[in-house]
């Protein structure tokens, strides 16, 4: 059983890697790891609110096989995982104003990325549990705050140099990302699952 | 790993140095038939002139008197007639008045002297005014007036005197000369500075190569005033204070950093060689050096003489290619060779045309960090050079602290790309200081 | 007779120099590679020569294309090429070999913005489109060591027309890397052999004796920093011979893990380059500790059967970081005076 | 041709129409709604279907915020554009599985994700709730047809080097080695910058070409 969460963890954070394997969360990917600290916050904002989405997804799947409306999964995604992250939003405001600082400006933003969604949505095709999800959720968003913070370590220190202007911005982003995508390729076939 | 363990972070070990005889040799310059004398000559304000074009004067008599703290008195470095009084430029392209003085012919040179004092016998306050009337500075190459200084390390409390006996650049040789030519002087000088600050502990630093000549002195002289000698392995720059008394703790000096107070060798041997003979300071100890020279060596040369007298005089020959005021580390290579020596002048360098081969073109910096270990005092001159080169001057100030730069130029002497980091900086701090100026004089308006 | 102002040269200080030139770091480092090179065209024949040679002319060649006219004297392009040809397999088709260089030189080089500025080793991001572009060619394209006739004949696949598949059959020696024979779980080479390079590989990967010899001339000349080297084949055999210890019938011996002459080339050659390796000595032993964490974590539970050249691009992309945490803290005491 | 960057009440539909098509293009410019459709770009067919299937909804939800957009009060309008937009994937979604199950299956989970296309949604904010009918739908049509350029252009460079074939049919030579890494990710990601790079080189020279004359 732990070597089976493993393999879904591994799976998720570094094998097919959200960001380099399934170009899930490209926009923030792009939008934010221009500077390192935005990077973070935004990948721990990215991971917990994919674990909210997790239950979530968890939660509304059981509900809709109840009632056999299985059709109605992704507006019912969308509109949970939007009203829960809101409700999640009001709750840290309230009880922990620091941590809304960190990670505030984000919580909106998140709440239409693909990868939020994409977790859900993954986690239904492959009859994941509620373990598992949860796992599944972390994984997916410790390897999205992984692509984000690497990608932002290199793009601070690319200010500096001298790329040709017509690969400046977003092509050099996404060459970048595609040595990193290959790069983690050296992970493929690690747990068991994958 | 293997070696000696640095002394102080980064650094460079420059060629080694070898001792001659012939450092020893100080050589005493003629006077010049002009002799240029600014009213600023160190690191502080200018001093108020008090005599007239036309006036004769003796050697050693008053020329300009210091008003504010951080001026010196200046001493007619020869007998002779003041010939015209005028602003010129100096160095930095602002103006300053110059004296100019035609030494009278022959050797008929009267002198004015005052009476020599004994450490032992006068007053602390007495030698500190003495040390202000003297005109001395700190002939280390910082060159505030000395006077100030010791006023403030009475007020700051310090409790141990540390002589600074390493040459600020490579291919300079006061030291030796001072050790060995002017032992009793630095004693003198010792003495009387304890005297002043009254304390007793002292401390005397040299780099292995002057390790000898410095054994002797202390042996020979300086056992009686408490003096201990401590021999460091020598790199580049541990002339500068502040690393110095770094390396000093680390190689098991017992000091506390906070109580010492640094003197450069020189300063303390003229404090020691003028106070005790009724003098004021009228020439400058320095080493004529480089390639450029038949006789290059330790010359006394009197103040103001001109540049291309002095180099002359020290057999210069006709290939000289580049002259840089100071050493080839830091020194400023100069534009005009009528510019004087000043009281800050701590040496000359001759360079001959082809001697350093072309400049290299600068490449790209490869980032390979030779320079981030170099530096001693931990900055980053990679990422500095990186954000100078687009322009970035806040950044440099704000995020990499380049106001914390010594500008000893380790940074430019390890780069394998030439990059002229340290020039960059130069320039960097230039237009900070500018800006900062133009803003403090708006702020009244 | 003395010099008239007007002819005074005015450089800022500094007016000294260290005897040290980015051309000459280049020269070293590929008199650093001369005796793997010889060996490899003596245990492989003309397809190594072939491999290098080619190699070499296309990073020249991009470099042309892409640099400006002056870093042609730098050697830089002919470092690369040199690299990216050693670490390639002897019988790969040459177009295989050039495109590989050029993407080296264009994509990871001169998109960078040239010399100094690429975030990945440019060898690195050649050879690792190459082996994403063509896995089966990469995985096969091996030549016997020692085979009868290599001085005169290249392998029939080196010649196959550009972008075309080869009409012969790669020769694909069964394991072909010592490495994969044992990932597969066939007997390992004799301990010997595999550090001497008398086996099969890439065209410069075989002997890790003569790879670790042309390293210790770097770090004796200087040219690269050993602490690197020292932390990665420390790091790597620390965790191998945990690993060994723990489960011998799975994981190789400590031994077998650092004879790998990709392991040799990554550690002295590729991880120690100055673009890409942190600049502090505090950074350096961490990033040679992380990267060799990478391979065998990369080696032994992955899908791959040697992880060096992934490692070295992961601990690349984490170098921004680490300098960032072993920045030096800059002195306040009154320096000045 | 008037200043592009400019949204003014003079503009037309037609001119919205150029503008998602080149000027503004989704992809190749603005680098929106990348994230669901670029992992099913790997062949020509799948990156028409994908951008097809995004057009429609794109569209269909913009003719109707643009009908109800004068009664959704401002505070929930986001909610109610997802909402639309939703009901639209939804149809699209079964709609594909009915009659071309191969495909769906291709696709995955990626066709429910056009949801979260950040084009659409931003299209929606801009101009449909602002505009009248056909300014909504000409603009929908343009950027769709952007999205398409950028996407299909995307795909087929990739199937063409990746497997050799075009929209499945053979194209390149016989024995051509195909680039594997052009159906990875990675390969993926190399082939739109250079697509990006391509574009802002095309457009820069364009724009001079034009200005020569003037």
């Amino acid at each position: 059983m732990t070597q089976e969460l493993w393999g879904v963890f591994l799976n998720a954070a570094l094998v097919n890697n959200f960001v380099l394997a399934y170009f899930l969360g490209i926009c923030p990917f792009l939008g934010v790891s221009a500077k390192l600290d935005s990077a973070g916050r935004m990948g721990l904002a990215v991971t917990f609110v994919m674990l909210v989405a997790s239950l979530c997804a968890f939660g509304i799947n059981r509900l809709l096989g109840m009632i056999g409306a299985e059709y109605l999964s992704l507006i019912s995604y969308i509109v949970v995982i939007a009203s829960s992250v809101q409700l999640v939003e009001m709750f840290v405001r309230k009880t922990s104003p620091a941590l809304f600082k960190q990670l505030g400006i984000f919580l909106p933003l998140i709440t239409t990325n693909c990868a939020i969604l994409a977790v859900a949505l993954f986690q239904t095709q492959r009859e994941y549990g509620l373990l598992e999800g949860l796992v599944f959720a972390f994984g997916a968003g410790m390897g999205f705050t992984l692509a984000l913070v690497l990608m932002a370590g290199i793009r601070e220190r690319l200010r500096l140099v001298d790329v040709p202007d017509v690969a400046q911005g977003m092509a050099i982003t996404l060459v970048l990302a595609g040595i990193l995508s290959l790069a983690f390729m050296g992970f493929a076939g690690m747990g068991a699952s994958a | 790993m293997f070696g000696l363990r640095p002394a102080f972070p980064g650094g460079v070990r420059l060629p080694a140095v070898e001792r001659h005889d012939s450092d020893a040799l100080i050589r005493q310059m003629a006077f010049a038939s002009l002799l240029r004398l600014p009213l600023r000559q160190h690191a502080g304000a200018a001093s108020v002139a008090v005599v007239q074009p036309g006036d004769e004067v003796m050697r050693g008599q008053l020329l300009a008197r210091a008003e504010a703290d951080t001026a010196v008195p200046l001493h007619a470095p020869a007998t002779g007639r003041v010939v015209r009084i005028s602003a010129q430029p100096d160095g930095d392209g602002a103006a300053v008045g110059v004296i100019e003085l035609a030494p009278a012919a022959g050797d008929t040179q009267e002198e004015i002297t005052g009476r020599p004092l004994d450490p032992a016998r006068c007053s602390p306050d007495e030698l500190l005014r003495a040390i202000g009337d003297a005109g001395l500075v700190g002939l280390g190459g910082e060159a505030g007036s000395t006077h100030e200084r010791l006023v403030r390390a009475r007020a700051g409390g310090a409790r141990v005197v540390v002589i600074n006996g390493i040459e600020g650049e490579p291919g300079q040789a006061r030291v030796p000369a001072l050790l060995l030519r002017h032992g009793p002087d630095v004693i003198q000088g010792l003495r009387m500075v304890l005297r002043v600050l009254q304390t007793e502990r002292s401390l005397l630093a040299v780099e292995s190569h002057d390790g000898e000549a410095a054994g002797k002195l202390v042996q020979t002289v300086g056992a009686d005033c408490g003096l201990t000698l401590r021999v460091l392995p020598p790199r580049y720059p541990q002339g500068a204070a502040g690393l110095l008394l770094r390396s000093l703790a680390s190689n098991g000096a017992d000091l506390n950093r906070a109580e010492a107070v640094v003197f450069s060798l020189a300063t303390i041997a003229e404090i020691g060689r003028l106070l005790s003979r009724g003098w004021v300071m009228t020439d400058q100890l320095l080493t004529l050096s480089g390639d450029g020279l038949d006789k290059p060596g330790n010359y006394r040369v009197p103040l103001g003489t001109p540049i291309a007298f002095a180099l002359a005089e020290a057999g210069a020959r006709g290939d000289v290619e580049r002259v840089l005021l100071g050493g080839p580390m830091r020194g400023k290579a100069v534009a005009g060779l009528e510019r004087p020596i000043v009281k800050a002048t701590t040496g000359l360098v001759a360079v001959a045309a082809g001697s350093a081969a072309g400049v290299p073109e600068p490449m790209a910096c490869i980032r390979c960090g030779d320079c981030v270990t170099a530096c001693p005092v931990q900055l980053h001159p990679a990422e500095l050079g990186l954000l100078a080169r687009r322009g970035e001057n806040e950044a440099m100030f704000t995020d990499w602290y380049l106001d914390r730069c010594i500008e000893c130029g380790c940074c430019s002497y390890v780069c394998p790309s030439h990059i002229p980091l340290v020039q960059m900086f130069r320039a960097a701090r230039l237009q900070q200081r500018r800006l900062q100026r133009l803003a403090g004089e708006e702020v009244p308006a | 007779m003395m010099p008239s102002s007007h002819l005074l040269s005015l450089r800022g200080a500094p007016h000294l120099h260290a005897d040290s030139a980015v051309p000459r770091l280049m020269l070293h480092s590929v008199i650093a590679l001369l005796p793997v090179s010889v060996f490899a065209v003596f245990l492989f024949g003309l397809a190594a020569l072939a491999t290098v040679a080619v190699a070499i002319l296309a990073c020249l060649l991009a470099e042309r294309v892409c640099g400006p006219r002056s870093a042609l004297g730098d050697g830089s392009a002919i470092l690369t090429g040199l690299l990216l040809g050693l670490s390639l397999p002897p019988a790969l088709p040459l177009w295989m070999v050039a495109f590989g260089a050029f993407v080296a030189v264009a994509v990871g080089k001169h998109l960078f913005g040239g010399l100094g500025g690429p975030a990945f080793h440019p060898v690195l991001v050649g050879r690792v489109f190459l082996q994403a572009a063509f896995p089966s060619a990469m995985a096969q394209a091996w030549v016997a060591p020692l085979a009868a006739g290599r001085a005169t004949e290249l392998p029939a696949t080196s010649l196959a027309l550009p972008f075309l598949t080869p009409d012969a059959p790669y020769d694909g020696i069964s394991g072909a890397t010592p490495l994969s024979a044992l990932k597969a779980g066939e007997a390992g080479e004799p301990l010997l052999s595999l550090w001497l390079g008398t086996v099969s590989g890439s065209v410069g990967e075989t002997s890790a004796l003569l790879l670790l010899l042309g390293g210790l001339y770097l770090v004796y000349r200087r040219v690269i920093d050993w602490r690197i080297p020292a932390a990665l084949l420390g790091s790597v055999a620390l965790f191998s011979a945990v690993l060994h210890a723990i489960d011998p019938e799975r994981f190789p011996a400590m031994m077998t893990a650092l004879g790998s002459g990709a392991l040799m080339l990554g550690a002295w050659f590729l991880a120690t380059d100055p673009g890409i390796s942190p600049t502090t000595r505090r950074g350096a032993w961490l990033y040679g500790l992380a990267i060799g964490l990478l391979v065998v974590v990369i080696r032994q539970f992955s899908g791959q059967a040697e992880g060096v050249m992934y490692a070295l691009l992961l601990g690349s992309a984490l170098t921004p970081h680490i300098d960032r945490w072993t920045r030096p803290k800059p002195l306040s005491e009154g320096v000045e005076e | 041709m008037a200043d592009a960057g400019m949204i003014s009440e003079r503009e037309d539909g037609v001119e919205r129409l150029r503008l998602g098509f080149w000027r503004e293009n989704p992809i190749l410019v603005q680098a929106l709604g990348m994230c669901p459709v670029l992992a099913v770009s790997n062949t020509g067919v799948n990156a028409l279907t994908m951008s097809l299937a995004t057009t429609f909804v794109l569209l269909s939800s913009a003719i109707v915020i643009s009908t109800i957009r004068g009664i959704i009060p401002r505070q929930v309008r986001l909610a109610c554009f997802v909402l639309v937009i939703a009901t639209f994937v939804t149809l699209t979604d079964m709609a594909v599985e009915a009659f071309a199950l191969e495909l769906h299956q291709a696709l995955g989970a990626f066709l429910p994700l056009i949801v979260v296309n950040c084009m659409i949604l931003s299209r929606i904010e801009i101009m449909a709730s602002r505009q009248p009918i056909s300014v909504a739908a000409l603009d929908a049509i343009g950027m769709g047809a952007g999205f398409m350029l950028g996407l299909v252009t995307l795909g087929s460079l990739r199937e063409l080097l990746g497997r050799g074939t075009l929209f499945g049919a053979q194209v390149m030579p016989d024995r051509f080695e195909p680039w594997q890494v052009m159906q990875l990710p990675g390969g993926g990601f190399f082939t739109l910058a250079a697509l990006v790079i391509g574009f802002t080189l095309l457009d820069r020279s364009l724009k001079r070409w034009r200005e020569v004359p003037a």
